[in-house]
């Protein structure tokens, strides 16, 4: 270890390098010289990059392990003596990327800069460990795509970009590895790009996640302005400024910025401006970032359709790793979120919502990736509700056991799909668990890492979901976020947002609601695939002929172009599913067992039982969570004792009515109460199987207002910009050239017409007398006016208008010089005659203001700088 | 004797006269002729207003000179207008507008 | 060196003059010289003594080792051809870098630095036209020799140029040149450059090369007249962005004008005719008014100090009343916007950039539509700051309204790539507009890089299109589907494109947009309504992504619908050639942006102190209201040519 | 000078004003252009006569001998070449801008005169005697071939130029003459 430290010192730690350096340069090798080097130089280049990231993670994990020890500290508050531990971070500076201009004109720096500490040290060990998993999962399942090489580059990449994510220091490097996970996910879902759906999912996943980044980007300038930071240790310490109760420090929300409505408008102008604070502003910005990438209620739209992609790209992305980045966000800010009571109890709700939405659906799909998606979205709901309601480590938690049983649940169909596939081509078909069942037999492994998982998932005691699910519930009854400072503002009798008491139990049941439907559609999906008789084909000998065009359809399996290729006829007795090879199963098995024992990292009520008191992922995220957990008001130690137990005793409950119905109905039952209800209700069936129809309620309302916006704005571009500006001009000149043409007639009588009309005019001008003259003010407020010279002109001057002229005959006196004092006017008259004896005059009118008064501090619109006033 | 003013105005209503005629009278024949007119009107000021300041010939040799390019003048002029004809039959100044837009 | 490209190269005509091969092989060596020379180590008389020995042979090594593996990474099937012109780009790419890197101990040189050759300037203008006219006595008929001296031509520019980024550009001005050109008004040929213009002449001597290069492929009639204009258009451009007395940037303005109207009217698409006297108008009108605002000014100068001078400098000590200044900065400014394009006026852009053949539209976007936006950076806010801090909340209005929105909602209903591309160029002006009015540090240095970045991937846009133009001979994105199967790297190439204009962070478009953004929310110019047009802007983020990604789904993915898209034959050498440096150049950017930043920081801070000085020393609406006089030479302004005439005791204040 | 060469003076002036403001109007106003010319003829005779009255005896001869004689002969001579149709039909065509012109000219003079004469001292003021020799053949003579030499020459050159030109335009086209691209005055055929 200790040449270890010296090697690598932790303000300086390289290693980082390079865990990132591995898989981008797996991804550049891949991506370049991918076709040439053949399938299994790819393969091996694809698993060492991530095996050698994984390895460097385990490393780096262990010299953070040794860091914490080190900063080991013994603390006696009112007689109880606990460990604290320091939040021990190891940072690697790459360079400095750009430099942005914070409040005050200040320039703040931004740094290619990463660090590990507890919170993503976990984050990166599950991402490169389920990572490598799925590498050699993915081997083996994409191995007769022609594609192969291209399908690691991209899979290489994305792992790149979730460590970019996990390891960033600061909001714009995570920013980096966000938008690069959307375009890695944008590249794998149009993976087989051949065929228009897979790319408009793509597409689809890429413009939500943008919108979510729109949020992420306001957010952060809403954070560089109030706090002048953007990394998180400058964040935790300039957070105090997100709640600053100044008028100048809210965000004006009516009128807009904060500005006055003036003139016809003032009627619009609110009593009293709507302001949120800073800290709401921020939480909600980065809250929508979070639902686009984490597929929340308003976005989630994405995420089952993202199920075009490859099985292993659904496992990595919208099981493992992309989809918890919105909660690594939210917890890595937690100091922030903590700030606005109202964003939590957003939070919350929205995560709670989305778990019986995303429920409700999967209960009726057919097809397993769709079932296994919406499970996706729900569990997400879940953690988004832990968090919300201020438990950041159960929510963490369920993040770590989602990963496993997820990743397991998602490789198990993918191995079924497998198996379908060799005789089912269409895609469609192949996943439908209509065709399944009875697999048990065919595929005993698939199926027993897929039962392990489904139990987990379900909350089956004593399994990693149900440890991190009680301790969601049982932490979203009890908790109750508090503003910080709300006792002092509260003695200012400033107006501070609570959350009301109601919110804690209505979460808490519609989280239970949730649970039971859960475990209600994960059973029906498992007894539909693995249990009942195979409906896929009829399993027997195969006769002859058929085995020939079955060994000829093998070779050119997965081809691109596979859209030409027949279609089996399933009647023919085939071969029986063949359960997937080895290097498919390994994977299966390490997720399935960690999907069951995963629970005891953090076992909840059995901390009491087992006195486990530092157990380690509990105390291992107390740092970092501390400033967040002080916010969090949790009920008396008794009361919070005996809440445990019901929490944990509804868990189960909800966990056995779920599986009990689901038993019930299509084992006991072999469906047929399933069937009944569809026949009573089968106008709710098909919204429900539709999705509640969410997808065209966007298309209506969102995209069909984009399109018609857009269609204004060409047609106003070339109707009305282009016609006024182009043509009509045009026209205009087109229009004068025929007026002036009417005079060219040839005559010359004509010509001579005209050219008498302006010799008169001349001679007009010539003849009239003209009065012009040029004031020119000089020092001390005396005015020179001088005349404009005039053939054959004398002039006159009246230095006072009213009063007799300066001289009495018309001299050659060209100039007049004039004093007027301060803040008064005069009027001076100017006579001339010209040489056909016509006289003219003018007079002048000079007005002096009185001194100008000093230049006062005028203050442009009311958005002052937060430290004091600022000149504009 | 006759105030010099006399003869300038005379020259002056001459001078008017010759330029109604060219601008009324369509024939070009015509309208040649007031030039000449009008030129004699202007000879006629030049002359007068010599009288006056006798103390050099400067109005009548400019008088003079003037007559010469009148002849010049008259001479092209006449020139075209028979070309002029020999194209358009006529001498009707306004038939004349090949010019046309 | 002209590639022989792989379709027939076009059949010179008999009659070409035997001298033709000779002369060709010689030029292909000087190039060869110029390369190496540089690629040698530092070029004479700037080598700071400070710099070891060990850094000075990393610095050669490493372009040579650049240039050797990027030459390996291309697959043989191009010959070596196409891999030694990569090699050499990749290795001046790393030249630049290795030259450039800020690394830990800034080799300061000591004592005074090296004395800046005052002339460099004018060889950077001077041979450009100095080529074109050598172009007119070449013969008609030998095109290759034509091609290849005016790529000769542009690459020595470009050599030329380099040592530009030798001098660390501090707050002033460098390489300056004031020769006395026309003694009676006052007329200088006064050029120098700064931070901010030498990106961006830069820009021009790397954009044009590459622009003419790909062209080279696809003009076939009368090159050499192309030539000739390809050439004037680089004087024109490099002139404007380096000229510092009045006239001579009107001059230059002018001059840009007339090959680009060439360019379109003659090689042109289907009604070209229309769409370049379209060009050519709009734009006219607009530097008509500027010649009116600059004459005003050299003559109130005239008037103020006896001698009436259209130097920069002393203009921008010129002091007008408000109304008088406000309508000086709007003759400025109109014409600026015409160019720009900004939202009313910008109906030409979409039009010139259809008919436009490949060469000429990639110019016309990558470096003429910076003219407005330096120009509006340079002498509207250098000469009238007062007035354009007073209009710049409305204005960022219009950018962010009129160009982000609307140009992004007009770019998704396009059908014609091109016009989409157009309008997304729109888009992206309207960013660096926004950038520009909010004035604070970091978004007008986001403005610069904005301009820059905008130049490599809307360059690089067209450029592509151009290539898919030449196979299929249409635009319409209907026309198009499954093209990524046919043509894999193309399809890869234009992704990265895409992804660069969208503002992919790690690409060059998002350090731009970003600063920008950030730059808008903290500016006091924009006094309370900074918010919104912040969220504007970042809206204008989801919109891009939105035109740019269905424009490519319609190009690349599906199913091949028709049957002329399933043979299309991939990019071939010279576009491959041609694009490569761009994409380079989007990486290195966007991972690398302090390597221009630090360069131009110095020089925008100086134009925005200057700018909030003289807003802070007559403020409020009403600022200035006395006779026009004159303030003090601004220090950092380079130091004045004997003025010729003496200088009468004008006041200062 | 005597009361009676003081009438006869005056009488004699007013005599040849009115007869040259006769010939003038006959002139301008005559359908027939001969009778214009008849009237051209009248005012240049009237002219000749003021030219006397005003001492410039050369002045006069010369009016008389090239005014006369050539100009009003080469009218006459072109009015007979021309014949019947040198007369113009009287329509009303084109009629108002002419007279618009018409207007506005008269208009311009008589303002012109009002001016000169609201300016012109009351009384008009006789005009100093004058030797004999003022405005005579010699005098003339000694200036022209002084001063006036160059403007002599240079008149020369423009009468010549001007023969030169007219007998060019108004020549017509021969057969020999080098086909120019087809002109409408191809072989004028009287």
């Amino acid at each position: 270890m200790k040449d270890l430290l010296a090697l690598f010192p932790p303000a300086d730690f390289s290693l980082i390098g390079f865990i990132l350096a591995m898989p981008l340069i797996g991804a550049f090798v891949n991506g370049v010289f991918g076709k040439r080097l053949g399938k299994d130089a790819v393969r091996l280049m694809a698993l060492t990059a991530i095996g050698l990231s994984f390895v460097a993670a385990v490393v780096t994990f262990i010299v953070l392990d040794h860091q914490v020890d080190l900063s080991r500290s013994e603390v006696t508050e009112a007689g109880v003596t606990h460990v604290k531990y320091g939040h021990v971070r190891l940072s690697w500076l790459a360079w400095e990327w750009m430099r942005i201009s914070g409040p005050r004109d200040a320039s703040v720096p931004i740094e290619l800069k990463f660090s590990v500490d507890a919170l993503n040290g976990v984050m990166m060990l599950i991402v490169t460990g389920v990572g490598f998993l799925i590498h050699v999962y993915a081997s083996s399942y994409m191995d007769k795509d022609k594609a192969y090489w291209r399908f690691f580059a991209y899979l290489n990449l994305f792992i790149f970009s979730m460590l970019l994510l996990i390891l960033g220091d600061n909001l714009p490097v995570l920013f980096v590895g966000w938008e690069g996970v959307g375009l890695c996910s944008y590249l794998l879902i149009g993976f087989w790009y051949t065929k228009l759906p897979n790319a408009a999912a793509g597409k689809k996943a890429f413009i939500a996640n943008r919108v979510g980044d729109f949020g992420l980007l306001v957010g952060m300038f809403l954070l560089v302005y109030y706090t002048g930071a953007l990394d998180w240790q400058g964040l935790e310490a300039a957070a105090g400024s997100l709640v600053n109760t100044s008028d100048a420090h809210q965000v004006h929300l009516w009128p807009l910025g904060g500005g006055q409505f003036q003139g016809p408008l003032a009627i619009l102008q609110p009593k009293t401006p709507w302001t949120i604070t800073a800290a709401t502003a921020v939480g909600l910005a980065l809250f929508l970032g979070c639902t686009g990438k984490s597929a929340q209620i308003p976005l989630y739209v994405w995420l089952p359709d993202a199920m075009a992609g490859p099985t292993p790209v659904s496992a990595l992305i919208h099981a493992a790793t992309m989809v918890t980045a919105g909660i690594y966000l939210i917890c890595r800010l937690s100091f922030i979120f903590v700030l606005s009571p109202a964003t939590m109890m957003v939070i919350a709700f929205t995560g709670a919502l989305t778990a019986l939405l995303a429920a409700t659906i999967a209960l009726v799909q057919n097809d397993i990736k769709k079932v296994l998606a919406y499970s996706t979205v729900s569990q997400l709901g879940f953690m988004f509700l832990g968090v919300g309601s201020g438990a950041f480590v159960a929510g963490f938690f369920h993040v770590f056991t989602h990963a496993f049983f997820k990743a397991c649940l998602f490789l198990g169909a993918g191995s079924v799909i497998h198996a379908m596939h060799a005789r089912v081509h269409d895609d469609e078909r192949s996943q439908d668990m209509r065709n399944m069942g009875g697999l048990r037999k065919y595929m005993p492994l698939t199926y027993a890492t897929f039962a392990a998982a489904t139990l987990a998932i379900i909350g089956f005691p004593l399994t990693a979901g149900f440890f991190s699910k009680d301790e969601i519930l049982f932490k979203a009854l009890v908790g109750h976020p508090v503003h910080p400072q709300a006792a002092k503002l509260a003695a200012r009798n400033f107006p501070v947002f609570a959350i009301p008491s109601w919110v804690g139990p209505t979460v808490y049941a519609i989280g239970v609601a949730a649970a039971i439907l859960t475990a209600f559609y994960m059973v029906r999906c498992l007894i539909l695939t693995f249990f009942g008789d195979f409906k896929g084909w009829t399993v027997g000998r195969p006769s002859m002929l058929a085995k020939h065009e079955h060994a000829h359809h093998d070779d050119e399996h997965g081809d691109d172009d596979d859209d030409h290729h027949h279609e089996e006829d399933l009647s023919q007795p085939g071969y029986p599913p063949h359960e997937s090879p080895r290097l498919m199963t390994i994977p299966l098995i390490i997720l399935g067992t960690a999907s069951l024992f995963a629970g005891f990292l953090n076992p909840g009520f059995l901390k009491g039982l087992l006195h486990w008191h530092d157990i380690p992922l509990d105390h291992w995220l107390e740092p970092v969570f501390e400033t967040a957990t002080a916010a969090i008001e949790l009920p008396k130690e008794e009361a919070l004792h005996s809440k445990e137990m019901m929490s944990t005793v509804g868990a189960f409950m909800a966990f056995a009515i779920g599986a009990g119905a689901a038993y019930w109905v299509y084992i006991k039952e072999k469906g047929k109460p399933a069937r009944e209800l569809i026949q009573k209700v089968p106008g709710l069936y098909q919204l429900v199987l539709d999705k509640w129809r969410v997808d065209e309620l966007y298309d209506r309302t969102v995209i069909n207002g984009a399109d018609a916006l857009s269609e204004t704005a060409a047609s106003v571009d070339q109707g009305i910009i282009d016609l006024v500006l182009a043509r009509l001009s045009a026209l205009l000149v087109a229009a004068l050239g025929t007026l002036l043409r009417v005079f060219q007639n040839g005559v010359v009588h004509v010509y001579a017409a005209i050219m008498v009309v302006g010799m008169a005019g001349l001679g007009w001008f010539f003849v009239a007398p003209h009065a012009q003259a040029e004031v020119k003010a000089e020092r001390a407020g005396d005015y020179v006016i001088e005349a404009a010279p005039g053939l054959g002109y004398t002039y006159r001057w009246y230095p006072d208008a009213a009063g007799k002229p300066q001289t009495e005959t018309f001299g050659a006196a060209t100039q007049i010089k004039v004093n007027v004092e301060e803040g008064k006017t005069k009027v001076v008259r100017l006579e001339i005659k010209n040489a056909f004896g016509l006289t003219g005059s003018k007079d002048f009118t000079l007005t002096r203001p009185k001194a100008p008064p000093k230049p006062t501090q005028l203050q442009l619109g009311q958005n002052a700088v937060p430290s004091g006033e600022r000149t504009n | 004797m006759i105030p010099v003013e006399y003869y300038v105005a005379l020259s002056a209503i001459l001078f008017t006269v010759g330029g109604v005629g060219f601008l009324v009278r369509r024939n070009v024949l015509v309208a040649l002729m007031s030039i000449e007119v009008m030129l004699n009107a202007v000879n006629l000021a030049l002359v007068a207003f010599n009288r006056s300041h006798t103390d050099a010939h400067t109005g009548q040799v400019f008088a003079f000179f003037l007559i010469a390019a009148e002849a010049a003048e008259v001479a092209v002029g006449l020139a075209i207008v028979l070309s002029l004809f020999r194209v358009r039959r006529t001498v009707r100044s306004d038939e004349a507008d090949l010019l046309k837009n | 060196m002209a590639a022989k490209t792989s379709t027939p190269a076009p059949t010179p005509s008999p009659l070409r003059p035997a001298w033709v091969g000779p002369a060709f092989t010689a030029l292909v060596a000087l190039i060869a010289l110029v390369a190496f020379s540089q690629l040698g180590g530092r070029p004479a008389g700037s080598s700071p003594t400070g710099y070891s020995a060990a850094t000075a042979l990393v610095g050669s090594m490493l372009p040579a080792l650049a240039a050797a593996v990027v030459a390996g990474l291309i697959p043989a099937s191009h010959g070596w051809r196409v891999r030694v012109p990569i090699g050499l780009m990749a290795g001046l790419f790393a030249l630049f870098i290795s030259r450039m890197w800020p690394g830990a101990d800034a080799v300061i040189p000591e004592g005074e630095p090296p004395p800046e050759s005052t002339t460099l300037l004018s060889w950077l203008v001077g041979l450009p036209l100095a080529g074109a006219i050598a172009i007119l006595f070449m013969p008609r008929q030998a095109p290759r020799l034509l091609k290849a001296t005016t790529l000769i031509v542009m690459l020595g520019t470009l050599a030329a140029a380099l040592p530009l980024l030798s001098v660390d550009m501090g707050r002033g001005y460098h390489f300056n040149q004031d020769v006395v050109w026309i003694e009676r008004f006052g007329i200088h040929y006064h050029v120098a450059i700064d931070g901010i213009s030498l990106w961006l002449v830069l820009l021009t001597t790397v954009s044009t090369p590459i622009a003419a290069y790909a062209s080279f492929g696809s003009i076939k009639t009368r090159i050499k007249d192309w030539c000739f204009a390809l050439l004037m258009l680089q004087a024109g451009m490099i002139g404007a962005f380096i000229a510092l007395d009045l006239f001579l940037f009107y001059v230059f303005w002018e001059l840009m004008l007339i090959p680009m109207y060439l360019m379109i009217g003659v090689w042109g698409g289907a009604n070209r005719i229309k769409s370049a006297i379209k060009f050519f108008l709009y734009t006219m009108a607009g530097s008509v008014m500027m010649l009116v605002a600059i004459l005003y000014i050299a003559y109130t100068y005239g008037k103020l100090t006896g001698s009436p001078s259209f130097d920069y400098f002393e203009l921008q000590r010129v002091l007008h009343t408000r109304d008088v200044q406000v309508w000086l900065w709007a003759g400025f400014a109109i014409s600026f916007f015409i160019k720009v394009p900004m939202f009313p006026v910008h109906t030409w852009l979409p039009d010139a950039h259809t008919e436009a053949p490949t060469g000429g539209s990639m110019i016309l976007a990558a470096v003429m539509l910076k003219m407005g936006t330096y120009g509006y950076l340079r002498f509207c806010m250098g000469l009238f700051p007062e007035a354009s801090a007073e209009f710049a909340a409305t204005l960022a209005g219009v950018a962010v309204l009129g160009g982000i929105i609307y140009g992004a909602l007009c770019a998704w209903r396009q059908d014609d790539v091109k016009r989409l591309v157009a309008y997304s160029s729109v888009a992206h002006l309207g960013y660096v507009m926004l950038g520009l009015f909010a004035q604070t540090q970091a978004s007008t240095e986001g403005a610069v890089l904005q301009m820059i970045n905008h130049g490599i991937s809307t360059g690089a846009l067209f450029l592509l299109v151009g290539v898919i133009y030449d196979r299929r001979h249409t635009r319409q994105l209907d026309d198009f589907g499954g093209l990524a199967k046919p043509m894999p790297v193309f399809a890869t190439m234009f992704i990265i494109a895409t992804l660069a204009s969208v503002g992919l962070p790690g690409t060059n478009g998002f350090v731009g947009e970003f600063m920008i953004i950030m730059g808008t929310f903290v500016s006091n110019r924009l006094g309370h309504v900074n918010g919104v047009q912040a969220v504007g802007a970042a809206i204008g983020v989801i919109l891009g992504a939105l035109y740019m990604l269905t424009a490519v789904q319609k190009m690349f993915f599906g199913p091949i619908t028709r049957e002329e898209n399933k043979r299309v034959p991939d990019i071939n050498a010279r576009e491959l050639v041609a694009v490569a440096p761009l994409i380079i150049a989007i990486f290195v950017i966007g991972l690398f942006p302090n390597l221009l930043l630090s360069q131009m920081r110095d020089a925008v801070s100086r134009t925005l102190g200057d700018v909030s000085a003289r807003v802070e020393s007559s403020p409020g609406p009403r600022y200035y209201q006395g006779p026009t006089k004159l303030l003090k030479r601004s220090a950092s302004a380079p130091p004045q040519l004997a003025a010729p005439a003496p200088a009468p005791a004008a006041e200062e204040n | 000078m005597s009361p009676t060469e003081m009438a006869l003076g005056q009488a004699y002036f007013w005599i040849c004003a009115t007869l040259a403001l006769t010939g003038a109007i006959i002139t301008v106003s005559a359908k027939n252009p001969i009778r214009g010319a008849m009237g051209l003829l009248l005012m240049i005779l009237t002219i000749a006569g003021l030219f006397l009255a005003l001492h410039a005896q050369f002045l006069a001869a010369i009016q008389l001998i090239v005014y006369a004689g050539a100009i009003v002969v080469l009218f006459l001579f072109v009015i007979m070449l021309l014949g019947p149709s040198s007369t113009s039909p009287h329509d009303g065509r084109g009629r108002l801008p002419r007279y618009v012109g018409a207007g506005l000219f008269a208009g311009a003079g008589v303002a012109a005169m009002s001016l000169i004469v609201r300016n012109a001292p009351q009384a008009p003021k006789l005009v100093a005697g004058v030797g004999n020799d003022f405005g005579s053949v010699d005098a003339f003579g000694r200036i022209l071939f002084s001063h006036g030499l160059v403007p002599f020459e240079l008149s020369s050159a423009l009468l010549m130029v001007a023969i030169i030109g007219a007998v060019a335009v108004a020549r017509g086209r021969h057969k020999d003459d080098p086909k120019t691209p087809a002109s409408p005055t191809s072989e004028g055929h009287e």
